[in-house]
């Protein structure tokens, strides 16, 4: 898809991790992630839920503070290890907006549109006169006339409506990226494509960067650029999109990817499926955090904590021992098993 | 009920951590929409209305004395005389202001005591927010009246003490829900949002926090409005009122310590307690009502 | 699974204690100047008033000498001496304690028996003219004051129609034949103050149980158990209640203080001798020792009704296990 | 041979608005229908009303005649009193709920609520048998028997689902109704979860009615399918004639609107409009405002009939041989 | 009918006499007891040295049975009976001693007896001599302190008896009862004292039953559960003197209600705060000229009370006459003239001014009493006529007792220019009320802050007056200046109002003193109403009580019965027995 400036990155996230005391106990929701966050590039982040991809999300806007790594912006550190002070931070913030999952928490029901539009420009300082003007354009842009929207109060709107009022919102201040929180789960099929192509258009048309954070594999297949396949605060593959749901090349991502359900009858019967259940993000089992579900698990999966290597297709990536030119042989003997 | 510091349904959501909100409808409808509602109004504004004006609608002069003790109602006393022959109509027009004023102001000292501590304690988090719940669940736990009493016994009684005591001591309920409210209103995505954008926190409080509260805030100082009228007329009641006021529950307190029960003068028992009773029923009935509209789930129609 | 939740519910109950133990002493020592209590003895003079102060050890340093002196003492159950009656503030409490245990024990349990009960008909019944009428009579009793309702029930059933007793614990001065005897004349004189007491809190009860049960009842495991084919009373009384039950309980601690309340005032009217009466009298004779004592005790009797109340909690609901 | 369960004209209405418009269809023994639709066009409603659960705002009507196995009456759904649907109840059909957070009793043990309903419906009282009965079923479902033994938020969203599922069948029903068993689930769990029914379905013969919005689910799982808009069903066949051939504009735009990964990547154009208010539908065919192929003729109510071996469609234009370009249909429609 | 009628017998026909009172005596310790109705339990349980005599209050043998008065008025020699304590124990002369010299010394309330008391000795068992400092009538005709058995009392430390003591039951006594039991807040119980040898009293038993508050006695009289009611308020006086079986008894009191005045001079109270205008004699007369003293009797305390006429109630009989210089109640003219010409310029409806002073005065009065607040309104109503302006403010007690005793560097600085409020003085003397405006008291009990040498040489003339004729002389005397000067507007005497059931009690008399003076049973002050006190004919009767209601209790406790039955059986079922879980 459309990228105008080839390689050159919005966001770089550095072996950023995250952690929350949990009952007393550290867990780890993001644990040494390395990302690019490519201009003008639909990015997706899947996984199973819990697996760490709301709280990668924050830690790119810098809404929390990483325990370890960092964020730069365009090159500029401004969140974690070196980090350059609020400059960078609001910087940051006003390039780079967020959506979220669900439409019915996203604005403030004691707000009218017009207020919740115009907020962004208002924080962030940009002169009244221009104000309406952007507005009414932001509105134009996710199809919703300002003349009828503008005095409304959310609940006057349908789920569809909220979720346009929100990435206007977003959009209203021009930003360079957008993350995007699950922004349709909670929407039914037919309005999630109306918001879906409302947000790939004003991709092309403003060169917008998109982070896509989804469940649903089929959609961010269809819709990104490039995929990160996210399993237990970690990235276990990334590459792209058609690289890695086409040809997947790490266990976790080949089960997931086997675990959609297509719309064809009797499809899904004899599948193989993935057991167990994410662990809990306390107690992350060593080596290879995947390997007490994993399939084709080896001999030192249990003790080998495997980073991200190359394997198969162009940039794609696998954290997976299978690809460990080190453990080759023992790897093909289990691929083979 | 006297001394009693939380109404019953909004700290059941607080508790719950359930998110309120109110929805757009307009306030006449709320109050206005049910027969109840049209009652209750119909007699709160009555009561406020004998409250400013009752001292002139007053037929007697309610401290005047006569020798026609404990008479039953007749024409010259449509309701009856006081053991000290004063007519109790006279007296019960008089001493609405007392329950209305005490109400409206004790119920005004605690919900901005409790929304302050609410706000702060929740949206701050941390150790200032551990130190004001502790200070609020130690309010909720000490009985009120007990504790009211002991300050106004401390305190030389006066309205102005009445209203101070009241307020000091009901304010936690209040506290308690604006505090839930908040902790979930911060966890909203629209806050996270405006954080985001990178608003303070004054903004943030000011123009989301905020006007999500006030409903709720609103609507739990209408039923602290009832409780504090219940805990006036307590007060007066066991000889802690204002002495140079009459109110219903120093009427209450001079029908029983004059044996008005025993001289079955039901004249001079029956209507200050139906008057406390009726007005907090009215004020009641009006917070449950915002009560149900904040929280739908309350509401018979679904 | 543990009772770390409940271990920690205890913990802050003594927190609490402890904390009305010294707030009791500030606000008795700083709030309200002691030596009012002396102004009572005429024409004491002021060597006279230097000695009680002596006596009463107010001439110590407030911190050092006299907030230590009374965290012994209290520790030790020694509330002070009664200003009027001369005798222990802890003994005279203990006298009036069991009654009031009585009077409160009866109509709590009686309320929230039939208040829970009331709430349960009414949810289910939702809209209907039972419920529009439970409701009303509900509200009614619940905007009352208590101790006017006292009074009507006196002026009704001692005075209009005179069944029974107007006040009083038991009928003074008789020589009880057998203890049913004794029972029974307790009984007869318990029947008006603890209808009072019960119509007061049945209302609250009431609210409570009705709204309780009404969220419960839109609860997907409710349609869920109707599914299974299980009657409708069964699905109520199986899962709903128990269910509802759980913010009753909550609820119900916090309401203990209205209690109290309640039966300062009832007591009062019905010449109860409990700590409600103790404590009226206390007002009127500025007995400052008795009414530190008894705010002392109503507040550990509160405290220590919402710790029961969260043991009850715990038993009653799983999830608190959890954590 | 006879079906099991047949419906026909199924109204819902709340306060007089209708929400379930006159729905038919027939369900066979041991067949798995999937129902699928928009948010909101009254796919748990219609599940309700086969229960006759809806709540007491909700009126309903219409006959609804259920033939179980070894019963020699057929079961007259539709007139049975509370008492009567009692004992129809999860003996005959059971119900998988949307959400099973909220499905199992907060404070019980998973046991006694399973209990509950196998004695209530079975001579099995003893504590053995009954035991036995769920530890039997804790396998079938491929749950440690000892989750049993647990109170619900013990376990998680997964393992819960399954519990329903084992509930679900703790009475042997001939006719097991799931609505939504996994949207709550995340993809790994929600494979799990359908490949779960599917082969209970195959082993124990039931008769399977899934609710579902995501047709891929449905695909996956059921024989037959059918569409609902608007409180109708608008479209019914075989899942495989339904989803390659559809034969009503809705069911088409929707199924072009599905990515399937290895099909053509990018975004089909949306269904454009909103889904109307159920209390007002527009007049004539309900999808009209919204079709890119409506004529005239679509002001006049279409029925539901047979267009092809098996499929039916609300649609005056059905069967349709081959879809035209949806754009250049719909401004060919505004010029007529 | 829930406990009525089963009153006076039961238990082989015991005559019992039940008194309801509305507060119980927290204490029997005379150390340090307050309340009023400590007097009539220790008056019935102990004798005095000298006792009084229910007719008129005379002295009458007690503990005494004769007693000689030196030529020089200081020394008295008392001859004690042969008497025996309820113990058996004889009654000596130690124990006279040790009660006037322990009690008197250091009860809070009998210390005032003593004062002038140089020695108590005891040549014998049987004889005590009394000196004292100066004359002093009453050390016959007042020595108002009980004796108590010394061989009990006085094995207990001072400290104690002063402090924390309560005395042990039965209550070792002299009287013709003795406390047998006392369960506070329920019952007081006097049984015969075993060995008391005067006239045989006709009841076994004297229980004081405690209500809580007059309106629950009260409703225990009209329901027949007691027999005598100490206290009745004035609004319901009349309404039970109209309930059938039931008749009420007014008897006057050492007590009165006044209107003061803020006498207090620059050199006693330099710190004192109130209208100067107040201490314009001439202003006082003229609104006493004004005050109609019958109309606030009979509009505040329901006309129960009686008019007074100056500072002594008619009570005292036997010392005082209505004194010669009387205000005419109605004489606003000469109230008016004696304004004006004093120079207090009538403004019409505004407050009279002289200068920079205007006639406009603060009125307090306590919450607690209802008939003061009103008695207060009449009179700020009576006096407008004459332009002066009394503004009524209803304080509570302690406000009112603050304003009277504040003291500003160690000197009296009352904060008040009037107040209603009342006192009360010993049942059978006057020189406690009299004491009141002496100079000496300023500072202690005065609160009208009145001096006058002239007052205070008669008071100390009186006070030694052995002559009742001579000293009834004296106290005129006093009166009347305090009549001229006006510290104090007495109001109204405030009565002892009591009932008692007439099928329940016959030979009911008033007493102490008799006729319109007394009450029925001389409550405090002498036990002898209660020897002739008997029971009507025909009233013992033997009714088991709250038969009628065991019923309802039995219903009440199926009832709870069957709930918590029915809640158990439904939690029951939910078990149905426990599953067997195969692993
Ligand atoms: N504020 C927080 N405090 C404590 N733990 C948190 C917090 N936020 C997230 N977590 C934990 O971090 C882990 C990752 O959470 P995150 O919300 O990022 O997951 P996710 O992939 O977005 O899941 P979902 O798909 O359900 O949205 C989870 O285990 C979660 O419980
Ligand atoms: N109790 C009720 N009272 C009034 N309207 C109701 C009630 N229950 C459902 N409805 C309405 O009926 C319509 C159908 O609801 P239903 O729950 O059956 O939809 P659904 O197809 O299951 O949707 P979803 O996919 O969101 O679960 C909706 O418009 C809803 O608003
Ligand atoms: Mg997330
Ligand atoms: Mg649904």
């Amino acid at each position: 898809m459309a990228t105008a400036e080839p390689n050159g990155s919005l966001i770089e996230v550095r072996d950023l991790a995250i952690e929350f005391s949990a009952r007393g106990q550290l867990a780890r929701a993001v644990d040494g992630v390395s990302l690019d966050w490519r201009r003008g590039e639909i990015l997706g982040v899947v996984g199973e839920s819990g697996c760490g991809k709301s709280t990668l999300a924050r830690a790119m806007l810098a809404l929390v503070e990483p325990a370890a790594g960092s964020v730069s912006l365009r090159g500029q550190v401004v969140s974690g290890e070196g980090a350059g002070g609020r400059k960078g931070v609001s910087d940051l913030r006003r390039r780079v907006q967020m959506i979220f999952q669900d439409p019915y928490q996203t604005l403030n029901p004691r707000q009218r549109v017009e207020a919740i539009v115009t907020e962004p420009l208002r924080v962030q300082g940009v002169p009244e006169g221009k104000h309406d003007e952007r507005v009414r354009r932001a509105l134009d842009d996710v199809g919703l006339d300002p003349e009828r929207y503008l005095g409304r109060y959310p609940h006057q709107l349908s789920g569809g409506q909220r979720q346009r009022v929100a990435i206007a919102a977003a959009l209203v201040l021009e930003p360079e990226g957008l993350i995007c929180d699950e922004p349709v789960s909670m929407l039914d099929a037919s309005v999630r494509a109306q918001i879906l192509s409302v947000l790939l258009e004003l991709q092309k048309r403003r060169v917008l960067a998109l982070v896509f954070i989804t469940h649903d594999l089929s959609l961010a297949w269809s819709l990104c650029d490039r995929i990160a396949v996210m399993y237990l605060g970690r990235i276990v593959e990334q590459g792209s999109a058609v690289d890695v749901i086409e040809r997947p090349k790490h266990p976790y991502t080949k089960a997931l990817v086997n675990a959609v359900p297509v719309p064809e009858a009797g499809g899904g019967g004899r599948r193989e499926l993935l057991g167990g259940e994410l662990p809990d993000p306390t107690a992350i089992p060593p080596g290879c955090r995947f390997h007490p579900r994993c399939p084709r698990r080896f001999e030192p999966c249990d003790s080998v904590d495997p980073s991200l290597m190359p394997a198969g297709g162009r940039d794609q990536l696998a954290a997976c021992l299978l690809h460990d030119p080190a453990q080759s042989s023992a790897a093909k003997a289990a691929a083979d098993a | 009920m006297s001394g009693t510091a939380t109404p019953a349904g909004l700290d059941a959501r607080a508790a719950a951590g359930a998110p309120v909100e109110l929805a757009d409808e307009r306030l006449r409808d709320v109050l206005l929409g049910t027969w109840r509602g049209r009652i209750s109004v119909g007699l709160l504004g009555f009561f406020i209305f004998i409250a400013i004006f009752g001292s002139l609608l007053a037929p007697d002069d309610p401290y005047a004395s006569s020798l026609d003790v404990l008479a039953p109602p007749s024409w010259a006393h449509p309701l009856g005389t006081t053991e000290q022959g004063s007519d109790v109509l006279s007296q019960l027009l008089v001493g609405a202001r007392v329950s209305i004023v005490v109400g409206f102001a004790a119920a005004a000292i605690s919900a901005l005591l409790g929304s302050i501590v609410g706000l702060t304690g929740g949206y701050l988090g941390g150790w200032p927010d551990r130190i004001l719940d502790a200070l609020e669940n130690w309010f909720l736990v000490i009985p009120a009246l007990p504790l009211m009493i002991v300050l106004a016994r401390l305190l030389d009684p006066s309205l102005g003490v009445l209203i101070l005591v009241i307020g000091l001591t009901s304010w936690a309920g209040t506290g308690r829900i604006v505090r839930a409210q908040v902790l979930t209103l911060r966890e909203r995505a629209f806050v996270e949002r405006a954080k985001a954008l990178g608003a303070g926190d004054t903004y943030v409080i000011r123009t989301h926090i905020l006007p999500n509260t006030l409903p709720l805030i609103f609507a739990n100082t209408v039923l602290i409005v009832a409780v504090a009228i219940l805990s006036e007329a307590a007060l007066s009641f066991l000889g802690l009122g204002d002495p140079s006021r009459i109110s219903w529950g120093t009427m209450l307190e001079n029908a029983f310590d004059s044996g008005a029960p025993s001289a079955e003068a039901w004249w001079y028992v029956i209507p200050p307690g139906l008057c406390i009773t009726l007005l907090v029923l009215s004020v009641s009935v009006i917070g449950f009502l915002f009560e149900e509209h904040i929280n739908p789930r309350l509401r018979d129609d679904r | 699974m543990s009772g770390r939740w409940l271990a920690g519910k205890a913990a802050a109950a003594v927190v609490t204690l402890v904390f009305v133990i010294v707030f009791n002493f500030f606000l008795f020592r700083v709030m309200g100047d002691p030596t009012t209590q002396f102004t009572r003895i005429p024409n004491i003079t002021p060597t006279e008033l230097a000695d009680l102060r002596s006596d009463y050890g107010l001439d110590k340093p407030l911190l050092t000498g006299q907030f230590v002196d009374y965290i012994g003492d209290t520790a030790s159950f020694d509330l002070g001496t009664s200003q009027r009656s001369r005798r222990a503030v802890w003994t005279e409490i203990k006298d009036a304690l069991p009654w009031t245990l009585l009077l409160v024990g009866v109509g709590t349990l009686l309320a929230t028996l039939i208040g829970s009960w009331l709430g349960v008909i009414a949810a289910t019944r939702r809209g209907r003219n039972s419920d529009n009428g439970l409701l009303g009579f509900s509200l009614f009793t619940y905007a009352a004051p208590e101790y006017w309702i006292g009074i009507i029930l006196i002026l009704v059933f001692a005075f209009w129609i005179p069944i029974l007793p107007a006040g009083l614990q038991m009928t003074p001065g008789v020589e009880f034949s057998s203890w049913v005897s004794e029972v029974t004349d307790v009984a007869e004189h318990l029947i008006l103050p603890a209808t009072a007491m019960t119509l007061m809190l049945l209302g609250q009860y009431f609210l409570i149980m009705r709204s309780s049960m009404v969220d419960v009842l839109t609860e997907d495991f409710i349609t869920v158990k109707r599914a299974t084919g299980l009657p409708w009373d069964r699905v109520v009384s199986r899962h709903a209640v128990p269910n509802a039950l759980l913010p009753l309980v909550t609820l119900s601690a916090i309401q203990f203080g209205a209690v109290v309340g309640g039966a300062i005032t009832i007591e009062t009217i019905f010449s109860w001798p409990g700590l409600g009466e103790l404590t009226f009298q206390a007002i009127n004779d500025k007995d400052f020792p008795v009414l530190q004592g008894v705010f002392l005790v109503f507040s550990a009797g509160v405290i220590f009704a919402n710790l029961l109340a969260d043991c009850l909690y715990f038993y009653l609901d799983p999830r608190v296990k959890a954590d | 041979m006879t079906s099991l369960l047949e419906v026909s004209d199924l109204r819902v209405t709340h306060r007089g608005s209708p929400i379930v418009d006159g729905v038919d269809f027939k369900l066979d023994r041991g067949e798995a229908l999937g129902l699928a639709g928009e948010s909101g066009c009254g796919k748990t409603t219609t599940a309700l009303a086969l229960m006759k659960l809806l709540p007491p705002a909700l009126t309903q009507s219409g006959s609804m005649t259920l033939r179980p196995e070894g019963a020699e009456e057929p079961i007259n759904l539709g007139r049975r009193t509370e008492a009567g649907m009692q004992l129809v109840r999860w003996r005959h059909i059971s119900l998988v709920f949307q959400g099973a957070m909220n499905s199992l009793d907060p404070v019980q043990r998973i046991d006694a609520q399973m209990a509950e309903a196998i004695r209530l419906h079975s001579d099995q009282k003893g504590g053995k048998e009954v035991g036995r009965k769920i530890s039997d079923l804790f396998k079938t479902v491929g749950l440690p028997v000892s989750a049993a033994r647990r109170y619900p938020h013990e376990l998680s969203g997964g393992q819960r689902q399954r519990v329903m599922i084992a509930l679900a069948l703790c009475c042997d029903p001939s006719l097991v109704i799931a609505d939504e068993p996994t949207t709550a689930l995340d993809v790994v769990m929600q494979a799990q979860v359908l490949q779960l029914l599917e082969r209970l379905r195959e082993s124990l013969g039931l008769a399977l009615i899934l609710i579902s919005h995501d047709l891929g689910v449905l695909g996956e799982t059921c024989d037959r399918i059918a569409i609902m808009y608007a409180g109708r069903i608008v479209e019914t066949g075989p899942v495989r004639s339904v989803f390659d051939d559809p034969q009503h504009p809705y069911t088409k735009l929707l199924l072009d609107s599905l990515p399937v990964i290895g099909g053509e990547r990018g975004l089909a154009p949306p269904i454009p409009g909103a889904p109307p208010d159920p209390g007002s539908p527009p007049e004539g065919c309900r999808f009209r405002p919204r079709c890119p192929y409506a004529k005239d003729e679509c002001l006049a109510d279409p029925p539901l009939r047979e267009v092809a071996k098996g499929q039916s469609a609300a649609c005056h234009f059905a069967p349709w041989k081959k879809w035209p370009d949806p754009r250049a249909a719909a401004a060919a429609g505004k010029k007529a | 009918p829930a406990g009525a009628q089963e009153t006076t017998t039961e238990d082989g026909g015991k005559a019992v006499l039940k008194i309801g009172w509305g507060q119980d005596p927290q204490t029997l310790n005379p150390f340090v007891g307050l309340d009023e109705e400590n007097y009539t339990v220790w008056a019935l349980n102990w004798d005095l040295l000298v006792n009084f005599d229910p007719e008129d209050l005379q002295p009458a043998p007690g503990i005494a049975e004769s007693w000689e008065v030196s030529d020089d008025q200081q020394t008295v020699t008392f001859t004690l009976a042969d008497r025996k304590w309820s113990d058996g124990t004889p009654i000596t002369s130690r124990d006279v001693k040790y009660s006037l010299d322990v009690l008197g010394g250091e009860g809070t309330l009998f210390a005032g007896y003593t004062s002038n008391v140089e020695s108590v000795t005891t040549p014998d068992d049987k004889t005590v001599v009394v000196k004292t400092k100066q004359p002093e009538a009453r050390i016959v005709g007042g020595l108002f302190i009980y004796i108590l058995p010394e061989h009990i009392w006085g094995k207990v430390p001072v400290s104690e008896l002063t402090s924390s003591y309560q005395p042990e039951i039965p209550m070792v006594g002299s009287g013709p009862f003795i406390v047998t039991e006392f369960e506070r807040n329920r019952i007081l119980r006097m049984e015969r004292n075993p060995e008391w040898s005067g006239e045989e009293p006709n009841f076994d038993e004297v229980q004081f039953i405690k209500y809580g508050n007059e309106d629950a006695t009260e409703r225990a009289l009209q329901l027949g559960e007691v027999d005598i009611v100490a206290e009745v308020q004035p609004s319901t006086f009349e309404r039970l003197g109209n309930e059938e079986n039931i008749e009420t008894v007014r008897g006057a009191s050492p007590s009165y209600t006044e209107l003061a005045f803020n006498l207090c001079s620059a050199e006693d109270c330099p710190d004192a705060e109130f209208n100067p205008a107040v201490q314009d004699k001439t202003v006082r007369q003229a609104i006493a000229n004004v005050i109609a003293r019958e109309r606030i009797n009979e509009i505040s305390a329901l006309g129960t009370s009686f008019v007074a006429n100056g500072i002594l109630p008619s009570f005292y009989k036997t010392f005082y006459e209505t004194p010669e210089l009387d205000y005419n109640p109605t004489d606003v003219e000469e109230a008016k003239r004696l304004l004006d010409e004093a120079g207090w310029q009538d403004n019409g409806d505004q407050p009279r001014t002289k200068g920079d002073q205007t006639l406009s005065f603060e009125l307090q009065v306590r919450s607690e009493s209802q008939s003061d607040i009103q008695a207060s309104r009449l009179i700020a109503e009576m006096v407008k006529e004459i332009g002066v302006e009394f503004k009524v403010q209803v304080v509570s007690v302690d406000a009112l007792t603050e304003a009277t005793v504040r003291f500003v560097d160690g000197k009296p600085a009352p904060d008040f220019d009037t107040f209603v409020w009342g006192w009360g003085g010993d049942p059978y003397d006057p020189s406690f009320l009299l004491s009141l405006f002496t100079t000496e008291e300023i500072g202690n009990s005065s609160d009208s802050f009145y001096s006058n040498p002239e007052y205070d040489r008669l008071f100390r003339e009186q006070a030694a007056a052995f002559d009742d004729e001579e000293r009834k002389q004296i106290i005129g005397q006093m009166v009347d200046l305090t009549q001229e000067d006006l510290p104090y507007v007495v109001l109204t005497e405030d009565p002892n109002l009591q009932a008692y059931r007439t099928d329940r009690l016959s030979n009911v008399e008033q007493q102490c003193p008799a006729d319109e003076g007394g009450d029925i049973f001389c409550e405090q002050i002498s036990y002898e109403p209660m020897l002739t006190l008997a029971l009507a004919d025909g009233s013992s009767s033997d009714d088991d009580g709250g038969g009628g209601s065991g019923v309802l209790i039995a219903i009440g406790v199926l009832v709870v019965g069957a709930i918590v039955y029915f809640v158990i059986r439904s939690r029951r079922r939910g078990g149905g027995g426990p599953i067997e879980l195969e692993e």
